[in-house]
């Protein structure tokens, strides 16, 4: 057992730190927001060259520094500490890892685009109909002879207003929430037939619904085996949801320290409110869930490769997502009103840590899936 | 006893049932159903219903414009007016300035104020909370001084309000000023009518996390006040504070709503599916809950029962009103997260609000836009009003005698 | 709507909490726990004779004052605050309306003894498999031309020590956990072929296991109708379960009252540990559970006629089991390693609470029982 | 990073696989497996056979007798004894007395106690709390006052302690107690090895929810004390107690122990029924019950795993071990709610010790007897070595500078 990080990690993890302190500090946060198209490209680009660190966590036959997920841990939850809106998650782990796992003239091409920061890649792989469930797919893909014809439509695909690719599934066969069936397809974000309806989402980033209208793409679209996808979908959102846990811990590191730092200024009946017992021991609640959640992450980072993946992940996401309720909750009942306004930054790092908790599933949905395993134990 | 009604009980729920039935406004009842914005009219629209109906006011003294309903007939018609989501009369005049004023107001101040308030012609304001006194609401720093223009007494205020609630719409405020400095910090305050048109007050919205503006800044510079303004004597509207607090606890429990607000959430979780092929109410987990929440609410419900009873037989609304607060407003809190999580993937996207005449739409099922917005929003619950931990430290100190 | 008590009913529960004051403190009780048979029998007989309080919840043609579950609740309440180990709720609230359902000679006979204070009464319902569903019976009665061959094992039946009559249930036909074919029997405790084994329960009572080995009873022994006895039991047993949450009431309300005290006069640190907000916050949140627990006792015992009884009966048992666990744990935790010993009280009252819990059905199986309604709302 | 064993450590956990295989003594598995009562000599046979192997000591220095083992093989060794619930070694000597001793005593101290400590040979208490202290521990009142007699220098000891655990079966105690009245209650206390044989001394019995004596007061009565019993300064014995602490602190978290108590959980909740038709496990809201305890413990774990990791880069137990004494008691009291869950109906029986030779059995399922007794008797987990309340104003006041 070794729980040191490498000499490149540290280095990755200052570096981000210190860039995004630099350049995405509140106030440059919110009025990014604000802009036309609600992001400012440029941010994305500079982590890509000036800091090159897009590639940290990918193999080094594309350019990579052949880091893994620990390094992508590293890197989101920096992105956590400062609430960033970059599309790290949908880009560089999901996408990066299907092409990884797909290997051939699509990992070829893209791989150094996303390395680049040329490529952005959105991942459709919800619907309206199906909650959490990878499996529960309407949208349909058949093959016409010159390629693949796609419809249906995929929720909250986060990036895509201005993504240059998405990763969506579709059926090729079977019946809805049936495990065989599901294939995975590599789509260029501007092929016709793609509506997209674009927004912002509560948590400051852009996303789209995205209508697949008798889309016609050619075959090399089809990424891995036809029908059989289901079991890559299901590692690239295990890969995600460590990330976003990662992010996670950041933001709820950084919430804690907002709160104990505005307990220790505001003051009421003569004294700061921080000297309220009551308030200590919240405030050590909190600690203690930040310190779990960082815990677990790492847990569920350190076994993405294990035979038992999904238990450990689902544990992880379903801890994560109870500290997130209580440690957000707490936050802002700690804030008092402020905390409700858009003034601070408590309030959007609540925002943001509530929707992680939607995000590739929540606390019910991870038990059920863990739970699944202790049944067949009990079996 | 008994928790049946009486036949006069029962008639009443009837004609209460029917006149809403027959009265409530169509394009409201519309509104409301589309989750479109209401504007000012919408708001006053019911109020001033009841007030031809003689409605508006059930816990009034009859002299006043009241009822003179039984603590029953109350529970039945705000029951109904839950059940049928009525768009209550806003509380800052109703429910707060109104019982200040007939209790210690001047034989004056009554006649000139209460009929505005019972009509709903006058929209009125709520001037407490300051940025630097949250919950400790006795460290308030905006200050009166008493003038003579013209020989006519006047304050002159200055100074700094916040939250104040919907003061974008108000005509009249009702604020809490310092006019005596030494002492300790509850003796010195006083207890102003402000109209909100005077020169020097300027209102500034604040925004909250789900994008709404709801509350705004209130700043006073030099604003002048005439002295028969005040309610009460100068350096004593502490008691009136104190006075409106415990008022405020009463309705604020919140029962007939929260029953309506689960009777929503349910009908939502019957039409979500869970992903594995039944509705989400259907799904163990959510279904148990509901089954929790429904279970407190009825607690809730019952304690409440049981502490109007105790009203009823003589006993004012004492500090266990605070119980009511702090459970009334963890399942009021409640309900907004489980709306969150049956909204799933479409907690996230943000939709403003509907523009005049657009033909945009939601993205998602129809409650989900709402979900993250009113989950945020109602964090504010546990923390107006008193906070509650401020109303824990009440419950410790008046009925623990800690 | 009246929530106001009668006379008689403020009388009854000034009457009872003045005995129990004089003759049930806590030192009497716990050296009446010590005696053979691990209790009083005068107290039960002070009970019926010099307090007269054993048919206050009968109906007057067989010497009760007529008074119903209300004034059960009210009795039962005072025996809770007192820990005491009375067998009321199984001879009275049981076996007095099982009787009274019945009428007839059984009634005629038994009820004047149970107000005298001569017949107690042990109800077995529950079995070794069963858990808390009263339908999962093994036990069997045959008819055997002169009456009735009862073999089964029946567990936990408090007060069956020295009882003069069980009241058991019995399958005269269908399968396991079938709602049909459950049968009632009322038996007296010395008939033949039944086998007992006494002890004590944790929190102060005498129980036995008892088992059926072809115990021979008359036909008179059937109560109620041959195999459809089902829908009788549940309401017996809604009646108990609304008894002890009235006696859970009565205990929590005590042991907060205790708690509460300890706190005011416990230094440490140099001040009472009632001067720590924490502390403080903790009485509350105990002060809360009381109240509700108080809250759903009465709307409970107020439902016992309801159509839909069974939901409100397991709402209230699910909210005071969860106010117990609350309650009994805040009260040890409070009192420190003394609340852990056997030297004061505060101990007993959770270890009484705390099995209180499991009697009648825990949490889970109450939420199971009133969810089946909603579902039956969703369908 | 990496969480694999390395080929040496995997060989590691073979071999203390295998060692406990081959000597962990058949009649105290066979009275462990029956829930007999453990006699004195119980307790201590395996502590005297890793005695022998060397291993009675995973964390101390070698040059005391330890291990010298890394962090990752005392985790290991943890691990596969919880895995065979070996009995451990008491905690008194091994984890307690014999860290202060080596860290603060002198050479002749070192020399004169260590060996029976390890050994196994003494058996030690501890003589911490007072009736009027409990968590307040400096405020203690036991006091020991300095003669010369024949020459020599003696403590005169007189006082009560309390919750002294195992005390019944102690050849020797540490005490803290207090030489001098002035300053700081933390200053003046002095610690103090004593001969529980000294005259004067006596021990009584404390009966405990479950109907268990495990814990005792202990009375002082002029008890002779020499001075070179003395570990440490006179009056800084403060200093010993608190590294004590926060060495009891660190082995707290009891994760392998937990783990083997939750399979034991998992093995009941499949024999037990749910009374509709399926073993408890497969119940899912008991499942769920039982999935979030192993969550919560692994994000215990790693806590720990990662304590340790800092640890072995150099920082002390810090204050952080706060965390894994609140989350780890808190475990180890749900894991026994749970099995009290899982009696239903058989939580109530009491069930007397075994007598000698009897062939009475308890009533119910076999761990049914114990259910509720353990769940009483582990509320002290929260309450001692620092009750959950200190443990958290620990972290508010050293992490988070509060």
């Amino acid at each position: 057992m070794d729980f040191n990080f490498t000499e490149t990690q540290s280095m990755l993890r200052d570096t981000l730190r210190r860039y995004l302190a630099d350049s995405y500090d509140f106030d440059s946060r919110q009025a990014m927001l604000k802009k036309d198209g609600g992001r400012d490209p440029g941010i994305w680009k500079a982590l890509a060259t000036e800091i090159g660190l897009l590639g940290a966590a990918l193999p080094e036959q594309y350019g990579g520094f052949g880091g893994g997920p620990v390094d992508s841990m590293v890197l989101m939850e920096e992105f956590g500490r400062a609430i960033a809106v970059e599309p790290y998650v949908s880009t560089v782990v999901i996408g990066g890892n299907a092409l990884v796992a797909a290997g051939g003239a699509h990992a070829d091409a893209l791989l150094p685009a996303i390395i680049s920061g040329e490529a952005i890649i959105g991942a459709g792989f919800y619907e309206p109909q199906g909650r959490y469930n990878l499996a529960d797919l309407r949208t349909t893909a058949k093959a016409d002879g010159s390629g693949w014809t796609l419809n249906g439509h995929k929720s909250v695909v986060v990036a895509a207003p201005y993504a240059t690719h998405f990763l969506v599934t579709a059926r090729t066969g079977g019946s809805q929430r049936e495990g065989a069936g599901v294939s995975l397809f590599l789509v260029e974000a501007n092929s016709k037939g793609i509506v997209r309806r674009d927004y912002p989402t509560v948590d400051g980033f852009m996303a789209s619904e995205l209508y697949f209208e008798n889309a016609s793409v050619g075959p090399q679209a089809l990424l891995g085996a036809e029908g059989g996808a289901l079991p890559l979908v299901e590692t690239l959102v295990d890969h995600a949801t460590m990330a976003v846990c990662a992010e996670a811990t950041g933001a709820m590191l950084k919430l804690h320290e907002l709160t104990l730092d505005y307990a220790r200024q505001r003051k009421q009946f003569g004294k700061a409110i921080g000297d309220f017992q009551v308030i200590q021991h919240r405030l050590v609640d909190m600690f203690m869930e930040a310190e779990q959640a960082k815990s677990m992450t790492l847990m569920g980072t350190l076994r993405l490769d294990d035979a038992d993946r999904s238990k450990w992940v689902s544990q992880a996401k379903a801890k994560v997502n109870k500290g997130i309720r209580l440690l957000g909750q707490a936050a802002i009942q700690t804030h008092g009103g402020i905390g409700i306004t858009t003034e601070l930054s408590a309030g959007h790092y609540f925002k943001r840590l509530s929707i992680i908790e939607t995000q590739f599933g929540d606390f019910d949905h991870h038990m059920a899936r863990l739970e699944a395993g202790l049944m067949a134990e009990a079996a | 006893m008994d928790l049946a009604f009486s036949p006069e009980e029962t008639a009443f729920r009837e004609e209460v049932r029917a006149f809403i039935a027959d009265n409530y406004p169509a394009h409201l009842r519309g509104k409301q159903d589309e989750g479109e914005e209401l504007g000012r009219d919408d708001m006053l629209a019911w109020h001033k219903i009841l007030a031809k109906k003689g409605w508006a006011a059930p816990a009034w003294p009859k002299d006043y414009g009241g009822t003179g309903w039984t603590a029953t007939q109350r529970y039945i018609f705000s029951e109904e007016s839950a059940r049928a989501e009525t768009i209550p009369p806003l509380p800052f005049g109703i429910n707060m300035v109104g019982p200040v004023i007939y209790t210690f107001g001047t034989a004056e101040q009554k006649a000139k104020y209460l009929p505005g308030i019972l009509s709903g012609d006058v929209w009125w304001c709520q001037g407490y909370s300051e940025p630097g006194a949250g919950s400790d609401l006795a460290s308030l720093r905006t200050r009166a001084e008493r003038v003579t223009e013209d020989g006519k007494d006047y304050y002159i205020v200055n100074g700094q309000k916040t939250w104040t609630t919907l003061a974008q719409h108000a005509d009249w405020g009702f604020f809490l000023v310092r006019t005596a400095a030494d002492g300790k910090p509850q003796e010195g305050i006083s207890f102003l009518l402000i109209d909100m048109k005077t020169p020097g007050i300027t209102v500034k919205p604040i925004i909250t996390l789900g994008g709404e503006h709801e509350v705004n800044e209130v700043w006073l510079d030099n604003v002048k006040v005439p002295v028969e303004n005040r309610i009460y004597e100068e350096n004593k509207g502490w008691t009136c504070a104190k006075f409106l607090l415990a008022h405020e606890r009463t309705g604020i429990a919140g029962v007939a709503r929260s029953k309506r607000g689960i009777e929503k959430l349910k009908t939502i979780a019957r039409a979500e599916q869970d992903g594995q092929g039944q509705p989400l109410l259907a799904n163990p987990f959510f279904r148990r809950k509901v089954a929790e929440l429904e279970t407190d609410l009825t607690a809730l419900e019952f304690t409440e029962l049981r502490t109007l009873a105790g009203e009823a037989s003589g006993k004012g609304p004492g500090p266990e009103s605070s119980l009511l607060k702090v459970k009334g407003t963890e399942i009021q809190q409640r309900i907004t997260e489980l709306v969150l999580e049956a909204a799933g993937n479409y907690a996230a996207p943000y939709f403003r609000q509907f523009p005049e005449g657009s033909n945009e739409y939601p993205i998602g099922p129809d409650f989900a836009h709402r979900a993250a917005p009113t989950y945020f929003n109602m964090r504010k619950t546990s923390i107006y009003g008193g906070s509650n931990e401020i109303q824990r430290n009440i419950i410790a100190k008046m009925v623990l005698g800690l």
